[in-house]
């Protein structure tokens, strides 16, 4: 396999191709130029794929040693590409995904100025982002998480007229760097420990450890930090939100379908650590579900269409955390692949709905945009059903296989979450979908002129991601099912060497018929949400304004009409409704945020407060000099 | 003798070296300095260094001590209202500083061990040989890079006065 | 024999005196030649060294200081006068445009 | 008692001989206006024979003056370093030396010979050439901080830079007085020999000498507490004098410091790690995090340069409690020379951006800069990365050494306060990015000009950045074997 590199130099050559002559030749060259790297990609992947499928019966990984990269003292690095039954599915994600995407944009981008430089930076991401999953040593792997990290930055700020832009990307700067910190100290560490940062060689090291090795479970511990960080968990997911300030389909791309799930790769790439560190993988585990639970519910409350996506996003990975956490490693890549079609679609349809509405991104001035932009809707309404995992649509084959192994491999607490988070899921995102869809249009009058669908190259991808998000999950339907799980099948080979402690904790005991009922209550659950979504902000859209209004005069009316939702609404969903509000505004802007803030500004202020010893004065600068003398003479003698 | 020797001129090199720093008047600062110089010159001559004392005389204490001279005249500064910095806090803490300094240097001449490895120039030697004579043999055998690389230090002071002077640019 | 400590009170007198006059006065020629007054403190340690341990090299050494102090001096003078065309003050606590 | 004329040897000094004759011959022609103009080619002619030189001398350690010159592969790589420096600076110089024609002389030779001190003091054996070479060094730093004499900004980045020089060349002096009195010698390798030999007891003198010495040397490469001219001084020179500055002089000192842990001091010099640690710890600190709040960008880059003394302070730090380990003191070479690509090169485009009679110094001058003169900003931002540490430069690569080598040498908090300051530190050099390519030009950039000579200076910084950040191996091989 000498060949690994085709797949990331095409979009390096598209970085060059677009950043240099990008400006000179033309929107129309950048246009072929940035998804035609990507379209390269994705097809010699295809290639390698098949390889990988027809030519590897024992599930071979190959490698390719590209040069030696740091040879001193007893550290030894390789730049090397690692093509696995892991690595491919993130590649194929990547390019695949990516590669919609980028034709899309060229929809959506279209007449933008910094249109050559928007293709720069999305083929330097797609580049960072394979080289962070086809590294073969963590060096290599960093270097590609940085490379991501930049072009979100990039991105983020992409309109950057606009302060609260810059502000967003500086956000996203800080909080990441928080994580490239843990990361970078758990290399150090596995450096001291293993005196290598090659994968294979770690992990073959490490597999002789003893479970619990307190210096495995700190590697472990710091390198989820990092994964935290770029993942946007708790306590570093604040950038997520913001980070919608950029163009749409960076957020799809970006900000839902691929960089930020590259924490959940680092993970199952690491499973080998992560397995001798049980306490980590129940850290791990806990900080998913209660990131899924809360974030979800932040969802319920926003306003924003991208934002309650941004926060969807954060949940939905809140999930893999869990799956990863529970030793469930091919449910939670199974998970991040479907999320990465659906999730991209429901960017994608939003970025459609903005760009049919030129530019408005609040939902309480949309609603009944079925009948204006149909492709939208119907593709829309897909990703809905996934996402929620409707029974039949690729959402709900991994979601519950998430849940399932929650249950079975975890605690049944992480099932209740699990489920309840599922239940909070579908109602922001029925929420999301009759606000903008369905009901009365509420849009300001003088747009309704310009509302039309899409262009092609526009609907094109999201019927390919449609069609994905339908028919995805098919491939990893379980055994309780009927299915035959090929996925899980796929992804054998990498688990082989830790299979034993992997399949140790499952309770045989769980019976498939208990499976069928968790299975069942969770659908049960999501219906009943619908249900209660439909009459809240379908047939009576005022009721849904009446509770952000608290109680007025229409209460009383509504009492006694509609005597049981009533009830419902002040019981259940207005202290809900509520309680999220807190954790949005308390825990959200004050608390984390203020925490990220505050960081900065102490640093900043600290800064201030010592550049004035720098006053100017020579004298002082030598008074510094001998004072720094005195100190250091005075230890020496008085030690 | 010797110590009385090293008693008055180390005593007059302290004094006026106070002076140097107490003295409004520029000008009596750099007599002050020029006396210090010339007591410094006498204790080297104490410890056995007749040609560093004289070149200390000569080119010290006369050549560059008349450009100290020189400059101030040339500048017309002759009193200063304040002599000492405007900034309060630096003279007490200046002050102190230096005061731990002195005595981390005490404590140290105090607690010090042995010297290093002797030579073998005993004052005997010296004044069989002559100490000039020796210092030329040394400085243009031994020290002979150091010597020609000295040249190169005063050629780069010259250049750059000629920079810093020149009339135009 | 003069013991060579009190060579080395009376250098070390002399240099603490010097870093004193950097530090509190005013005028940059005053400065200077405080900075002068410590290399001829350090001079003198050198010699004494030298007396002691019998040896030559010290005494080179000084005279390479000297060396040096000369240029020094020529530049150091070349500057506070170039200093003083411009800003019609030699006293440094009036420099300091450049800070933080 | 007698001395014989030592074997002189002149073929040591080759290089050092060369620049200087190249920079008495630029004196003599800055005279003649008329052939004034080809001064700066004969300086890169001298530049080239040095070179050539320094590779015939390779691999064959010679000695000469009686041991006190060394061409070992040591002294001659940081040659190597110091001329690539001045190569670099000079490219830039063009317009520096347009604006002060009738300097040019003066200027080249006086670059030339502050490059003299600094290979004087890398090829030394000697303290007392050693002080040579950094007075060398020092009186030509201060002339040309002062070189725009009619600025008195200039005039007071030079009297600062030569009040505070001077002051600190008494303690230096004290240092090696105290050295001298307590072994007898000033020669590195009999200091070596002496504390080996253990018959004297090594008692305070000797290490309060040698701390004097980390004093003078320390504020040559900007340790804190001993940085405070570094900013001033930065900010006031002409902004080619700055780039010199900036990395010959740090360089230089390194290598003194190189030279004197590894031989003279080696078998003491584990005592002394804490206060390294500690001075480590201080000058990446404060460095980075006044950095943050500046808004002149020589400023910024004059604090950063602090906190990469700070870097490679660590991986001294590290040799310090490890002295055998020659993976520490590579790095700290490879650093110096990546510091020395990276830092000129992100000067260069400061010069670029300069008009003929005004400084365009503010970060907020940048702005837009990226869609104007696509060249100058990728260089930059290059640059800015390689300071910053982002992969794959080589800045990126010189940090995970240095910090490698703290951990190799068990300095382990040392490593994770200087990750954590490397991850403060890419706040303020993204700032210059963000400026360039995320906000709206506020200045008509039609006074930039395409300079060939300039564009070569950053082409082969980059180049450099950039080849060694993602092929080091070779280098790092060749440093290990170095020693």
């Amino acid at each position: 396999m000498t060949y690994l590199w085709l797949i990331p130099v095409f979009t390096l050559i598209g970085v060059v191709l677009n950043g240099l002559l990008g400006k000179k030749f033309g929107d129309k060259f950048v246009s072929w130029v940035g998804p035609g790297a990507v379209g390269l990609s994705f097809l010699i992947s295809c290639i390698f794929l098949f390889k990988l499928v027809f030519d590897s019966p024992t599930g071979d990984s190959y490698i390719q040693k590209l040069f030696v990269w740091i040879a001193a003292g007893n550290l030894v690095v390789e730049a090397g590409l690692i093509l696995d039954h892991l690595s491919v599915v993130m590649i194929m994600v990547v390019t695949g995904v990516g590669f919609v995407i980028h034709v899309y944009s060229v929809g959506y981008m279209h007449k933008d100025p910094g249109y050559a430089r928007y293709f720069t930076y999305l083929n330097l991401f797609i580049f960072s982002m394979l080289i962070l999953v086809m590294a073969d040593s963590f060096l290599l792997m960093f270097v590609g998480w940085e490379g991501v990290g930049l072009c979100s930055y990039l991105l983020i700020g992409f309109w950057y007229e606009d302060k609260k832009n810059a502000d967003a990307g500086k956000k996203a700067f800080i909080v990441n760097r928080i994580g490239d910190f843990g990361f970078l100290i758990g290399l150090f560490f596995i450096f001291i420990e293993f005196a290598s940062l090659d994968f294979e060689s770690v992990f073959s090291m490490a597999s002789s450890r003893q479970i619990g090795d307190p210096v495995i479970v700190a590697i472990t511990l710091l390198l989820f930090i990092g994964a935290v960080g770029k993942s946007a968990q708790i306590p570093l997911y604040v950038w997520l939100p913001d980070a919608m300030q950029g163009p749409t389909p960076v957020s799809a791309l970006i900000h839902a379908a691929t960089m930020v799930t590259a924490g959940v790769y680092m993970i199952v790439r690491c499973h080998v650590l992560y397995l001798l560190a049980p306490l980590t993988m129940s850290i791990v585990a806990v900080v998913g579900v209660v990131t899924a639970v809360y974030s979800a519910s932040i969802g319920t409350v926003q306003n924003d269409i991208k934002r309650v996506l941004a926060y969807s996003t954060i949940s939905q990975i809140g999930y893999m955390f869990l799956a990863v956490g529970v030793g469930a490693f091919t449910a939670g890549m199974f998970h991040l692949m479907t999320h990465a079609f659906f999730k991209g679609l429901l960017f994608l349809g939003a970025g459609s709905v903005i760009h049919s509405l030129s530019g408005e991104m609040d939902m309480r001035f949309m609603g009944g945009l079925k009948k204006y932009i149909p492709i939208t809707f119907w593709t829309f309404l897909i990703a809905v059903l996934a996402i929620t995992g409707i029974p039949g649509f690729s959402g709900f084959f991994s979601k519950d296989e998430i849940l399932w192994n929650a249950f079975d491999k975890g605690n049944p607490i992480l099932w209740v979450i699990g489920v309840f988070t599922a239940g909070l899921t579908a109602f922001y995102m029925f929420r999301l979908f009759y606000l903008t869809f369905l009901g009365e249009s509420r849009f300001q009058s003088e747009k309704e002129l310009h509302i039309h669908e899409s262009p092609k190259i526009m609907t094109i991808p999201l019927i390919i991601l449609g069609f994905f998000s339908l028919f995805g999950g098919y491939i990893g339907v379980s055994h309780s099912l009927g299915g035959e799980n090929h996925f899980k099948k796929f992804m054998e080979p990498v688990f082989r060497n830790s299979e034993i402690i992997a399949n140790s904790t499952s309770n045989a005991e769980n019976s498939l018929g208990l499976e069928y009922l968790l299975m069942i209550i969770s659908i049960i659950i999501v219906l009943i949400v619908l249900i209660i979504v439909h009459q809240i902000y379908l047939k009576r859209p005022d009721i849904a304004s009446t509770l952000a209004k608290r109680f007025s005069l229409a209460y009383r009316v509504l009492l006694n009409k509609y005597y049981i939702d009533e009830i419902y609404h002040t019981f259940i969903v207005n202290p809900f409704i509520k309680i999220s509000d807190i954790f949005w505004k308390i825990f959200d802007v004050k608390i984390v945020d203020g925490a990220v803030n505050g960081t900065a500004n102490v640093i900043q202020s600290a800064g201030d407060k010592l550049r004035k010893v720098q006053t100017g004065y020579v004298q002082e600068y030598a008074l510094s000099l001998i004072l720094g003398a005195v100190i250091i003479i005075g230890y020496f003698i008085f030690r | 003798m010797e110590f009385i020797l090293f008693y008055i001129f180390g005593f007059i090199a302290v004094v006026s070296a106070l002076l140097i720093i107490l003295q409004k008047n520029p000008i009596y600062s750099a007599v002050f300095l020029i006396l210090t110089l010339f007591s410094v010159a006498i204790l080297f001559l104490l410890l056995n260094a007749q040609f560093v004392a004289a070149v200390q005389v000569l080119v010290y204490a006369g050549a560059i001590m008349t450009l100290f001279l020189f400059a101030i005249m040339l500048l017309n500064i002759k009193y200063e209202e304040k002599a000492f910095s405007k900034l309060a806090n630096l003279k007490i803490t200046g002050i102190f500083v230096t005061f731990v300094l002195f005595i981390e240097f005490m404590y140290m001449i105090f607690l010090r061990k042995g010297l290093g490895i002797a030579g073998n120039i005993s004052p005997e030697k010296v004044a069989e040989v002559g100490n000039v004579e020796l210092i030329g043999k040394i400085l243009f055998t031994k020290y002979l890079f150091p010597f020609e690389v000295a040249s190169l230090v005063l050629l780069v002071a010259m250049v750059g006065v000629i920079v810093l002077a020149k009339k135009k640019f | 024999m003069v013991p060579l400590n009190y060579y080395l009170i009376l250098s070390g007198i002399l240099f603490v005196i010097g870093v004193t006059g950097v530090l509190v006065r005013r005028n940059a020629i005053i400065i200077f030649m405080s900075i002068e007054l410590m290399l001829n403190a350090v001079n003198l340690t050198f010699i004494a060294f030298s007396r002691y341990l019998n040896s030559i090299d010290g005494q080179i050494f000084v005279i390479m200081v000297m060396a040096v102090a000369a240029a020094e001096v020529v530049v150091g003078l070349a500057l506070i006068i170039a200093v003083f065309r411009i800003k019609e003050t030699v006293n440094v606590d009036e420099i300091n445009i450049l800070k933080w | 008692m007698d001395y014989s004329i030592p074997t002189i040897n002149l073929s040591v000094i080759g290089p050092e001989i060369i620049i200087l004759l190249t920079a008495v011959s630029v004196l003599i022609i800055g005279l003649f206006p008329n052939y004034r103009r080809w001064s700066i080619s004969i300086v890169f002619i001298g530049i080239i024979f040095a070179f050539y030189d320094i590779y015939y001398l390779w691999n064959l350690n010679q000695v000469g003056f009686d041991g006190m010159v060394l061409a070992d592969n040591f002294a001659l790589l940081f040659d190597i370093i110091f001329l690539i420096g001045t190569l670099l600076t000079l490219l830039l110089s063009g317009n520096f030396i347009n604006q002060y024609i009738r300097g040019t002389g003066e200027y080249l030779s006086l670059i030339l010979f502050a490059t003299l001190g600094m290979m004087l003091m890398a090829s030394t054996n000697d303290l007392i050439v050693i002080f040579l070479g950094l007075e060398t060094l020092s009186i030509s730093l201060y002339i040309l901080a002062a070189f725009r004499r009619s600025r008195e900004d200039s005039l007071e980045a030079g009297l600062k830079y030569f009040l505070l020089g001077a002051f600190t060349t008494g303690f230096l002096l004290y240092g090696i007085a105290l050295i001298y009195g307590s072994t007898g010698t000033t020669n590195i390798y009999s200091i070596l020999n002496f504390l080996k030999d253990g018959s004297v007891e090594i008692g305070i003198l000797f290490y309060i000498g040698m701390i004097l010495i980390i004093v003078g040397f320390g504020f040559k490469a900007a340790f804190v507490p001993f940085h405070m001219w570094v900013p001033d001084v930065y900010e006031g020179s002409a902004t080619p004098v700055t780039a010199f500055m900036s990395a010959g002089v740090k360089a230089a000192s390194f290598a003194v410091f190189l030279r004197l842990f590894i031989t003279g001091f080696s078998p003491i010099i584990s005592q002394i790690t804490g206060i390294l640690a500690v001075l480590a710890i201080l000058t990446m600190t404060v460095g980075n995090v006044i950095a943050i709040v500046q808004t002149n960008i020589k400023r910024m880059l004059a604090y950063s340069s602090i906190a990469h003394a700070g870097y490679i302070l660590v991986a001294l730090t590290a040799l310090s409690r490890n002295i055998e380990s020659e993976f520490s003191a590579a790095s700290i070479m490879y650093y110096i020379l990546v510091y020395t690509f990276m830092n000129i090169g992100a000067f260069g485009v400061v010069i670029y951006m300069e008009k003929s009679e005004e400084e365009v110094l503010k970060i907020s001058d940048y702005a837009g800069l990226g869609f104007k003169k696509p060249f100058a900003a990728i260089c930059m931002t290059l640059f800015m990365f390689s300071l910053a540490g982002i992969p794959p430069t080589a800045g990126f690569m010189g940090k995970l050494y240095i910090f490698s080598s703290a951990v190799e040498s068990e300095l382990y908090g040392l490593a994770v306060i200087g990750v954590l300051n490397a991850v403060i530190a890419v706040y303020y050099y993204l700032r210059v990015v963000i400026f360039m390519y995320m906000k709206e030009a506020v200045l008509d950039f039609s006074y930039l000009s395409a300079r060939p000579v300039m564009a070569l200076s950053l082409s082969i910084s980059v180049g450099g950045i950039i080849y060694l950040g993602i092929f080091p191996q070779s280098l790092i091989n060749l440093l290990t074997n170095i020693l």
